[in-house]
């Protein structure tokens, strides 16, 4: 039976489903108890679980990463909610150093099944340091995985196992997705890491995005297909490891390919996949692979400044034109 | 002449103390002002209301000099206003205004008004302190005796950066006036679930840090207190850690209607606690003033605020061409 | 029967007293063992010997049970070997083989076992305090009364993360015993030029924890005090901290000759106050173990470090191929 | 008058002379005064300028590079000294959220003219933790500048005109070049930020690299040049900003580009340059652009296993005739 339920309940139920299933699972964060969640993400928890697995921290966001890796390695499977992914800057050495490599210097005797869920993104005003989109940093780290979720849909099955997963997970959420409809089943059900999901497909042009900017290349994409393009949208949901096996099919396929992301252009995610399908399928490329992202600068508060650092589905469908544009006069 | 009550070698003049109220009302009509706007809709994003903490900010910022400098919060709007801020300028940035300090780029979370010496807001709990003792060591290293305040609450005091900075702060004898702001609460979580010793205090003293607790409400305290740390710090004496107890008068942040906070706590702190009807009675107990003057005082201030929204929503949207051309000529090599 | 000397109601066995005599020698005879080898080429690397703290970890470990589990530092084989850890297979990580704990990846900075309760030296400063209070919030969240040890030294100390971390044990009442190995340096930056104060367990007070300062090179004060601070974790009554006063028989690491380290201190660690010798003594003058007993201990420490070297000399280099393929899976979804 | 110095020693002018110019510069970090640096770049410093600014620091990164940003607000010339770039894990908050941002955040009123000067790279047995290449996370952030020297020449000049820029600059070093060689004037120069070097000049393909492969690159391309591939070398020496100019010129002139560095190649800045060599350069492009990088992993203690991570000469030549070969199947 599906039923039409938010992004952030389809969280809250996979967390809450999670600690039902395995009793190791705790969460620990800012206000995730008492309060519920700066996004109501974990309302209810601490009345079913108690205050031993619904944790209220100080905000000590190095230290209480700390605690869940120690957590972890002894057994248990923490989630530990760092509430602006701005703020992971201060848990870099736990993440890094420590949760990512445990595995690797341990000589694969030890593991950390640690999730750690944030929350990152734009558009609401809340300027450059609570705005920030910094997945590209933990996806050049070997030990990290690293997921996105678009909609309620895949956020429960992919926090479901990230949860369930051996390896650190860093869960990365949307600010304005919270409150975003979408189907899921009531019954049991999770969504692989590691597999990026065709949400559209077409012939002429593949979009590849993931997190909120897929729901944006949706909406391209129904815009564009009013042009006649047919367009192939290509979520990742998990960025690392990545499925380079979609990303490849539907480049060879369209052989024309936009990679669209929040995150600042300079070093974002974009540029390394574009990079793998040109390594990959250079042959099979109409025109170069190309990327629309963020503009490289800080968040700015003012509403209008601040929108015009985003990609938006006009900047999105002109690219989508120019390639096939480009491909038509050569 | 009314005196300071702690402290008999600190005279406050009459002056100051009814140019105390003032700012304080400011602080607190401010607050409220924008509180409005928010509501409106004219100001989005964060907004951290200082509201019932008017008498720290005033009391530490006149106990400063001008050419001092001091480094606050999410919550600082207080802080700019004590420092001397201009309202019209700060109205503009809280509504994104291309005349407002940061140009609409900042916000609430980022005002700055670095020639005027307040260093900046900021959207990190913590964050600041660091950056103001590497402003106390920029001062001496410049061979001058100004001194850097550094403002933050009882969340901050529990991260990690508190700790390294009053350390080092302590090692190298640094000219840093520490306040801590103990409003008893991290947006919905009291400071005693998240530290053992209603002293927060006792954590800079362990570092070596001189350090002490008063009622932060009561603003000639406050004063007497900032300016004993103050003169410390400007004689290489310091640094100084004072915790003034206050409470905020609402929930965290505009948004946030504080349930969680118990109603007679609360009506402790707004009743008979709250730092601007304290001083208005010790003004007019005094004979340092009377209701009638205090009440104009509100009236001037009112009709600043007046100005200072006029201002703001006059001031023009930041343009995006320009925003586009800065950026292009920043990422410029020179 | 020897008895320690603090605590009447804390008896420690003959055995274990003999027992603690052999440990340290181990550690020792290692340390100085590895040196050689790292001389000689076949150790490459950061290699910071735990050469002069012998009685810290020993006494320490001595006082757990064995489901216990400790996190280390950069400076752990002494932490590593008090703990029961297999000198060969640890011999052979130092030499980056396969056969080592950690197959050759992590070397000496990272070397961990743990199934056995080691859960990793580390080679970032500080880098373990967290993950202590996490092993003790998983042991309790289990419904066990297993305890956390957490080591580190004084330069660790003045990291952010420790403060944060105490606090959190403190708030949370964690099973934590934290052991802070003061030996007065950071590399060749003394505690003193960066603590005002030389009782850095006051720091730990400050924060609410219950904490204790003794001489780190008396085995059994140390055993005494953990067995203590150990027993009060594991009823739920801790967090504990002892601060051990102990001093590195050298410089930071192999390649440091440490001469920025006075002379007259050196003298005093490495000759009245050294652990093994103290301990050697003691044991004599009490009678407990004659002149050769422990002379025919060494003798057997000695043949297992030849066994051990052996072990590492003869275990294979990981193979290239292997690696690759470990790693090609490992980028693999499920 | 041109002498031969060590990479080292070029630092170490750099900073004295800086230092003896400008009062407002300072220079603080683990064992940087009395122990003369962990690395010896500030030897002779405390004795010079004594511990005002020459300043040993605890063991409090985050707070002391918070300390570079303070004082640099107020007008100083910090040079903040990270041992390990691993260590600037702990810094990333007052880097990122403060000293990028701060120009930008108060409307261009306020600057944070600081060096971040820090040490990365593997090939000292250092393992996992003190062994990484994390340029592509600065690379990725708004507002720092980041600058990866590869001989004491560009060391030495471009390490003065970081002191001197007005914004943040990221200065990594290579624990490998520390004794290096190379000539450098003795009168006062500086290099540019901002300015790609064409290393060597060549027809057939071009290497793309800076730091320490910057070198590996020139000896390729001398063994290639044996078998009569003619190959342009172009050393970035500044990742950020990027001197796409130079980068473009080059890649339109071979049509065939390596982009080579040791770090991870998910994530890494090859991608980004390889992606951008697509978009601006597509028609020009005999071949794809590829990357040679570090595998992704984190470092293992072992030697035979930690050089396997690294790109050596040999897989640097293997791609440029992978490139020259394909190209002639074509
Ligand atoms: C490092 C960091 N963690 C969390 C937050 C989210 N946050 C914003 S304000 C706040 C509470 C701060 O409490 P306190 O320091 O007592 O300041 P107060 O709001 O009481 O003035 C929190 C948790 C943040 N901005 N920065
Ligand atoms: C976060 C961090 N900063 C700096 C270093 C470099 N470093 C390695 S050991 C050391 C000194 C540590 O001093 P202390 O904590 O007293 O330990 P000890 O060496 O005395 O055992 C330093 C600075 C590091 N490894 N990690
Ligand atoms: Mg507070
Ligand atoms: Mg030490």
């Amino acid at each position: 039976m599906s039923r039409v339920i938010m992004y952030r309940e389809a969280l809250n139920e996979a967390i809450a489903e999670e600690m039902r299933r395995d009793r190791t699972v705790f969460l620990a964060g800012e206000g995730v108890a008492e309060r519920g969640g700066s996004f109501r993400t974990s309302v209810g928890l601490l009345d079913e679980f108690g205050p031993e697995r619904v944790v209220d921290t100080p905000i000590s966001e190095a230290s209480f990463t700390g605690l869940g890796v120690g957590a972890a390695i002894v057994g248990c499977r923490p989630i530990i909610e760092i509430l602006f992914v701005d703020f992971a800057t201060l848990i870099m050495d736990q993440l890094v150093n420590q949760a990512a490599k445990y595995d690797f210097m341990s000589g694969g005797r030890g593991r950390v099944p640690m999730v750690v869920r944030t929350q990152g993104g734009s558009g609401n005003g809340l300027a450059a340091q609570h705005s920030q989109s910094l997945e590209a940093w933990f996806y050049h780290v070997p030990g990290l995985k690293v997921v996105m979720p678009a909609t309620p849909y895949d956020a429960k099955g992919l926090l479901k196992s990230a949860i369930r997963d051996d390896d650190p997970v860093v869960f990365i959420e949307h600010k304005l997705l919270y409150m975003s409809k979408g189907e899921a089943p009531e019954e049991e059900y999770t969504v692989p890491l590691g597999r990026a999901d065709v949400k559209r497909e077409g012939n002429d042009v593949t979009l590849i995005s993931y997190s909120r900017h897929t729901l944006l290349c949706l909406e391209a994409a129904r815009k564009l297909s009013e042009e006649g393009i047919d367009v192939e949208v290509v979520d990742l949901r998990t960025l690392s490891p990545l499925d380079k096996e979609t990303i490849l099919a539907s480049a060879r396929k369209t052989g024309r390919v936009v990679v669209v992301h929040e995150a600042c252009k300079q070093g974002g995610v974009g540029g390394d996949i574009a990079a793998m399908i040109m390594e990959e399928a250079f042959d099979y490329l109409d025109a170069p692979v190309v990327r629309v992202a963020g503009l490289d600068t800080p968040i700015p508060f003012n509403v209008t400044l601040e929108n015009a650092c985003t990609p938006d589905i006009k900047k999105i469908c002109s690219a989508a034109r120019l390639l096939l544009y480009r491909n038509e006069v050569m | 002449m009314l005196q300071v009550n702690v402290n008999q070698e600190i005279v406050l003049s009459p002056e100051k103390a009814i140019e105390m109220y003032r700012r304080m009302m400011t602080i607190r009509r401010f607050e409220q002002r924008s509180i409005e706007l928010y509501r409106e809709g004219s100001i989005r994003g964060y907004f951290h209301p200082y509201l019932g903490e008017e008498a720290i900010a005033v009391g530490v910022c006149e106990a400063l000099r001008n050419d001092d400098a001091i480094v606050s919060t999410h919550r600082g709007h207080g802080h700019c206003i004590a420092k001397g801020m201009d309202l019209g300028r700060m109205m503009a940035e809280l509504l994104g205004r291309e005349g407002g300090y940061c140009r609409g780029r900042g916000g609430s979370m980022h005002i700055a008004d670095v020639s005027g010496g307040v260093l900046g807001a900021n959207g990190i709990v913590g964050g600041g302190i660091p950056i103001a003792i590497g402003v106390a060591k920029g001062f001496r290293l410049f061979g001058t005796d100004r001194i850097a305040v550094c403002f933050f609450s009882d969340g901050a005091s529990n991260n990690g950066v508190f700790a390294e900075s009053i350390n080092m702060a302590a090692i190298w004898n640094l000219p840093v006036l520490f306040v801590l702001e103990n409003n008893h609460y991290a947006v919905s979580t009291r400071i005693d679930e998240t530290s053992m010793s209603a002293a927060l205090a006792d954590r800079a003293t362990a570092y070596g840090i001189q350090a002490e607790t008063i009622n932060g409400n009561e603003v000639d305290l406050v004063y007497e207190t900032a300016t004993r740390g103050a003169g410390l710090c400007r004689k290489g004496g310091g640094p100084f850690l004072m915790e003034c107890k206050t409470y905020r008068h609402g929930g965290h942040h505009v948004n946030d209607p504080g349930s969680y906070m118990p109603k007679d706590e609360m009506d402790f702190w707004r009743g008979k606690n709250d730092p601007i009807d304290r001083w208005r009675s010790r003004l007019i107990s005094s004979g340092l003033a009377e209701g009638e003057d205090l009440n104009r005082i509100d009236g001037e201030v009112e009709s600043l605020l007046d100005e200072a929204v006029e201002f703001a929503k006059r001031s023009p949207e930041p343009s995006v061409e320009e925003f586009l051309a800065e950026l292009e000529a920043s990422r410029c090599h020179e």
